[in-house]
């Protein structure tokens, strides 16, 4: 299976997410300019983390305009998968490919932590080796990790049954404890914890290593 | 010629410095103050050449840039300098 | 504006043999001030070991380098960032983040990991919760975003440092060990190339401020305030880097820190026994009218001054314009060791290398045994009891500002990028994976300034020693030390004394400890007033832990371990032979892996010490018994060194005991790991988590 | 009583935000901005007796709090509601 990660100016975690990926899980990965438009026929595309022009302005703004957006778009379209960590998930909310958008954490103050996460969803591609209801623990580390959606949008995204990880002690003032969403297609998903920060024993935590490996199973099949 | 961008949170949406500095100025001796919004304010310089075309411009850079309209709302003024 | 003394000046006319014009007599105000020369902590600094088999680069480069086997090295230093920060404290340290980390990637490294010693005003000063809010946003601002984890430090309070607080930063960076670049210049007819951001009129004057005290009018003095842009220096890194992989490009580096284009151009210049020819037209500027002498004085940051080997100018241009940075060539190295700066067609400045950087002035200054300080109540006579509540006496202290959890603070730092921390705030010392060849480095800040105060000498080994002991802990051993050196006036002989002692103190602990200073930093000036802060030597220590090792922690394990005090209680002076014993049965306990978890005995004395061993994620308790017939209060507080509180399992007890060697120390057996309190004696029992609130929520 | 306050980087203060944000409107296509400076608006709602008086009470605050006068400058006005 093949992943590209992409480098917009300012991602920082586009080397850990490669590390994953490729040392640990042992599968193909590249790295993808922001400046370029092919996706050098890749099977998933990441969002990595980071802070893409600095998050000034807004966080993941001006990395949503980049070329390589347009082409995220149409890979999307046609079903390709799109995982957005972190700054990728701000990202993907900016360029719209996922309703919300992250603003400042409640409390003003970047957090870095671990926190317990409850699968909403286990149905989906990205999240088939968890168990429904299973509780993980993963690092959070970021200053916008407020997920805010308005009233309206909040009960699609319920009614589509959207939601995939929460909080289960809301950090940042997240509407709906909410930290990770898919789109309808069930083809794009974004999460503001870093599960390529907890995919190794020796770090401590590899609770975040499904979410890869369940991609991976799926290009297997 | 120069654009004086002002940004707002939309009505409804939460602002959580706007309530931390509310807070801070009650607790600084401030009592009167009822309510804070903090939004953005961006100067352009621009060679533009006309206003109107100016205008145009800039509504398009906040369009696709500068106010993320699920929240934000924008306005603006031209100056010709 | 000049701050060289009238003979100072002198000296400069006869070296030019003609007065300086006003762009020259500017490079030897900044160039000839403590900040950049060192002339007045020089003569003492010599004395320091630089040297052991695994020091590649020692003092006088951008960072020290030690070899780590397998063909890697680490490069690391730690810096000062004080006066800036006082004056606005989240630029001043995000600037100095932005500096420490600039100084690690012009060697060639990578940076993987950060620390930073903090010491601001009493707790109640009006100032201090500002100054803490602002610096601590500011670190974390710069290094979260440029995705460099930081993974401990140390954040106290005192008085002293009301009207100067002590920001220092420390990075570290992986690279391979031949591939170190270094701030020269070489090779006639080879491109000067400037780097990074635009220059603009910030932070003029900035070094000379570093080297003057605070008072009314320091206000009006203010050079203007250097933001930082940590956007552009993630991608002046990436930049670098991937320009260093460019075989033979580059022939030297250097950041622009303090003093800018002249301190960058002088002692790459000095060097390589070369000079410069500068077109100061050609320098992209941010802002419009700036004359020769602000361009040349400039602080501006994220820039670098790269000479590169003629004919690549273009492959390097490449790389720079790639990740959206300014690139410019603005000039070329020539045979002449003189530096010469061109304006609009004129010689704006034209000077001789030599005398600017290798003839600066350096000073004994005089230096004077102050009279008494204040008396250190001595254990083996306390009388002024208060309180024989040892509950409520160690709740108070857990939940004082020195002693209480700073995970309000570190909460604020990315810890976890990068995917290398073994071990972050929280332990004894930070802990680092080197991905590259499977082992691990383990790094420590310390500083005990109310000790070096009291005594200069013995504080400086004091903390060198813990600053080993907490590696130890960890399972590092210690293997090269960086340093910072806050003190206040020199120019006042008894302030110049205690720099004196202190250095002496750091020569024979760092020879002792075989830990050679490979680099470091010296910040006078710290006076506010007339109020000069307390000699404030902050020690990074950095230790190796071998292939596949996991570090130790110190919160206990399981139910049923027992607990072994290694080293005394007892008041007698530090002494280095029981430390290195102490040091030594530690580090051999671990390695035969017989610990289940080891925490150094330091502030607060052994019943803070066991209260956060009690404070892991489990909460276990402990009962502890401890009968050397000293007073409850020295057993309970006593801030004796060279102790460190270590938990076996029971059958590892035999082995344990059995490593001791000599009788320079013996172990005692204190206790048992279990239940969820914390027993001491029959002086203190108390719930953990009521000891552990206290502990966690005092700060924030 | 509603005040409106801007407060923006003092001249000469690095504004690395701006930068970004030229360099990114560049990329889409917006040749004629040369300068962008990157500021906060901020809406205060305050039940004042006069506008002196609210004048007063506003310009404390922005030396107090609202702006960091070490690199910003603030200027403002009060509307009457
Ligand atoms: N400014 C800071 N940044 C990061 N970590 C910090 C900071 N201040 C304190 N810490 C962390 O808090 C813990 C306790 O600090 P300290 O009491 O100084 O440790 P010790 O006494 O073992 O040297 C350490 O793990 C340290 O890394
Ligand atoms: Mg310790």
């Amino acid at each position: 299976m093949k992943f590209g990660i992409i480098q917009f100016l300012g991602s920082n975690c586009e080397a850990d997410t490669f590390h994953v990926v490729h040392n640990v899980l042992k599968q193909e990965a590249v790295y993808l300019w922001h400046e370029e438009t092919d996706l050098k026929k890749v099977d998933c595309v990441i969002l990595p983390g980071g802070f893409s022009h600095g998050d000034y302005l807004r966080a993941g703004a001006m990395a949503a305009r980049s070329p390589i957006m347009q082409s995220v778009a149409a890979f999307a379209d046609r079903g390709g998968l799109v995982l957005g960590i972190c700054n990728g998930f701000q990202i993907l909310c900016e360029a719209k490919f996922l309703p919300g958008v992250l603003v400042r954490n409640k409390n003003l103050q970047f957090i870095s932590e671990d926190v317990e996460l409850v699968l909403e969803r286990t149905d989906t591609l990205f999240t088939s080796l968890y168990n429904v209801g299973q509780k993980i623990r993963l690092p959070i580390a970021n200053m916008e990790g407020h997920y805010y959606i308005d009233d309206a949008g909040l009960t699609s995204l319920k009614k589509n049954n959207q939601i995939v990880l929460r909080y289960t002690n809301n950090p940042n003032g997240s509407i709906g404890d909410i930290a990770g969403i898919i789109n309808e297609k069930g083809n794009v998903f974004g999460l503001m914890p870093h599960p390529e920060r907890a995919s190794e024993k020796i770090l401590g935590n590899n609770e975040g290593r499904l979410i890869f490996e369940s991609i991976i199973k799926l290009c297997r099949r | 010629m120069k654009a004086k961008i002002y940004i707002t949170l939309k009505n409804g949406v939460h602002d959580p410095q706007g309530e931390a500095v509310l807070g801070t100025l009650k607790h600084l001796g401030f009592e009167g103050v009822q309510g804070v919004r903090v939004g953005k304010y961006i100067e352009l310089n621009l060679n533009g050449v006309s206003k109107e075309q100016t205008q145009t411009q800039v509504r398009s850079m906040c369009e696709k840039l500068l106010a993320n309209t699920v929240i934000e709302s924008y306005s603006f003024e031209i100056v010709e300098q | 504006m000049s701050t060289l003394t009238d003979q100072e000046y002198q000296q400069v006319v006869q070296a030019l043999g003609r007065k300086p014009n006003e762009v020259e007599l500017g490079i030897f105000s900044v160039m000839w001030s403590e900040h950049c020369c060192y002339k007045s902590s020089k003569i003492y600094l010599k004395q320091f070991p630089t040297k052991s088999s695994r020091v590649l680069q020692g003092p006088g480069e951008n960072a020290g380098i030690i070899d780590i086997g397998d063909g890697y090295a680490i490069a690391f230093k730690m810096e000062s960032h004080n006066h800036p920060s006082f004056i606005e404290p989240y630029q001043g340290a995000a600037t100095g983040v932005g500096g420490i980390l600039r100084d690690i990637f012009t060697m060639g490294a990578r940076p993987i990991a950060s620390l930073n010693s903090l010491r601001f005003g009493a707790m109640n000063h009006p100032r201090t919760p500002y100054l803490l809010r602002g610096v601590v946003a500011g670190i974390g601002g710069y290094g979260n975003c440029m995705g460099i984890p930081t993974v401990g430090g140390e954040t106290t309070f005192d008085e002293c440092y009301n009207g100067n607080i002590l920001v220092n930063a420390f990075t570290l960076g992986v690279l391979k060990k031949d591939k170190i670049f270094r701030g020269i210049a070489k090779g006639v007819g080879n491109p000067v190339i400037l780097v990074g951001s635009k220059t603009g009129r910030d932070g003029i004057h900035g070094a000379t401020m570093a080297s003057d005290v605070f008072d009314k009018e320091s206000e009006s003095k203010r050079p203007t305030v250097q933001v930082g842009d940590p956007f552009t220096e993630k991608k002046l890194m990436e930049a670098c880097l991937e320009a260093f992989e460019l075989e033979g490009a580059i022939v030297g580096i250097q950041d622009m820190g303090a003093a800018g284009f002249t301190c960058s151009s002088f002692e790459m210049s000095a060097k390589g026994g070369v000079g410069m020819e500068l077109m100061l037209d050609k320098i992209p500027l941010r802002e419009t009218g700036m004359t020769p002498y602000e361009i040349m004085l400039s602080e501006s940051q994220e820039r670098m001054l790269l000479i590169a080997q003629k004919g690549r100018e273009e492959d390097l241009r490449k790389i720079f314009e790639k990740w959206e940075l300014e690139f410019a060539i603005v000039g070329e190295v020539i045979a002449e060791k003189r530096v010469k700066g061109y304006f609009h067609g004129e010689l704006a400045f034209d000077l001789p290398v030599e005398p600017v950087t290798d003839a600066a002035p350096v000073y004994e200054r005089p230096v004077e045994v102050p009279g008494t300080r204040f008396q250190v109540p001595s254990t083996s006579n306390l009388e002024s009891r208060t309180s024989d509540n040892y509950n409520d006496i160690l709740l108070k202290l857990l939940s004082s500002p020195n002693l209480c959890s700073k995970e309000w603070v570190w909460r604020q730092y990315d810890k976890t990028v990068g995917t290398n921390t073994l071990l972050a705030s929280g332990a004894d010392a930070a802990v680092v994976r080197i991905k590259e060849n499977g082992k691990a480095i383990a790094m420590s800040v310390d500083g005990k300034a109310k000790d070096c105060y009291l005594n200069p000498y013995l504080g400086a080994v004091e903390t060198v020693a813990e600053a080993a002991r907490n590696l130890v802990c960890v399972g590092a051993k210690p293997v090269g030390v960086s340093d910072c050196l806050n003190f206040g006036n020199p120019e006042n002989p008894e302030i110049m004394w205690e720099f004196k002692e202190v250095c002496r103190g750091l020569t024979d602990a760092c020879k002792k400890f075989e830990t050679p200073i490979v680099g470091g930093n010296v910040s006078f000036y710290n006076e506010t007033e007339g109020k000069n802060i307390y000699p404030t030597p902050i020690v990074a220590m950095v230790g190796l832990l071998e292939k596949g090792v996991t570090p130790m922690t110190p919160w206990w394990k399981q139910n049923g371990d027992i607990i072994y005090l290694i080293g005394e209680n007892n008041d007698q002076p530090f002494d280095f032979e029981q430390e290195l014993a102490v040091q030594g049965l530690c580090l051999e306990a671990f390695q035969k892996g017989l610990l289940q978890s080891a925490h150094d005995v330091s502030e607060g004395g052994l019943a803070v010490t066991l209260a956060e061993c009690c404070f892991g994620k489990n909460s276990l308790g402990a009962t502890v018994d401890v009968n050397d017939g000293l007073a409850p209060e020295a057993i309970l507080f006593g801030e004796a060194p060279s102790r460190i509180v270590v938990s076996l399992k029971p059958e590892n007890e035999k082995e344990f005991v059995a490593l001791v060697k000599n009788g320079v120390t013996s172990p005692t057996l204190i206790g048992k790991v279990g239940g969820n309190k914390l027993k001491i004696n029959d002086w203190v029992d108390e719930s953990i988590d009521k000891l552990w609130k206290g502990w966690v929520t005092a700060l924030g």
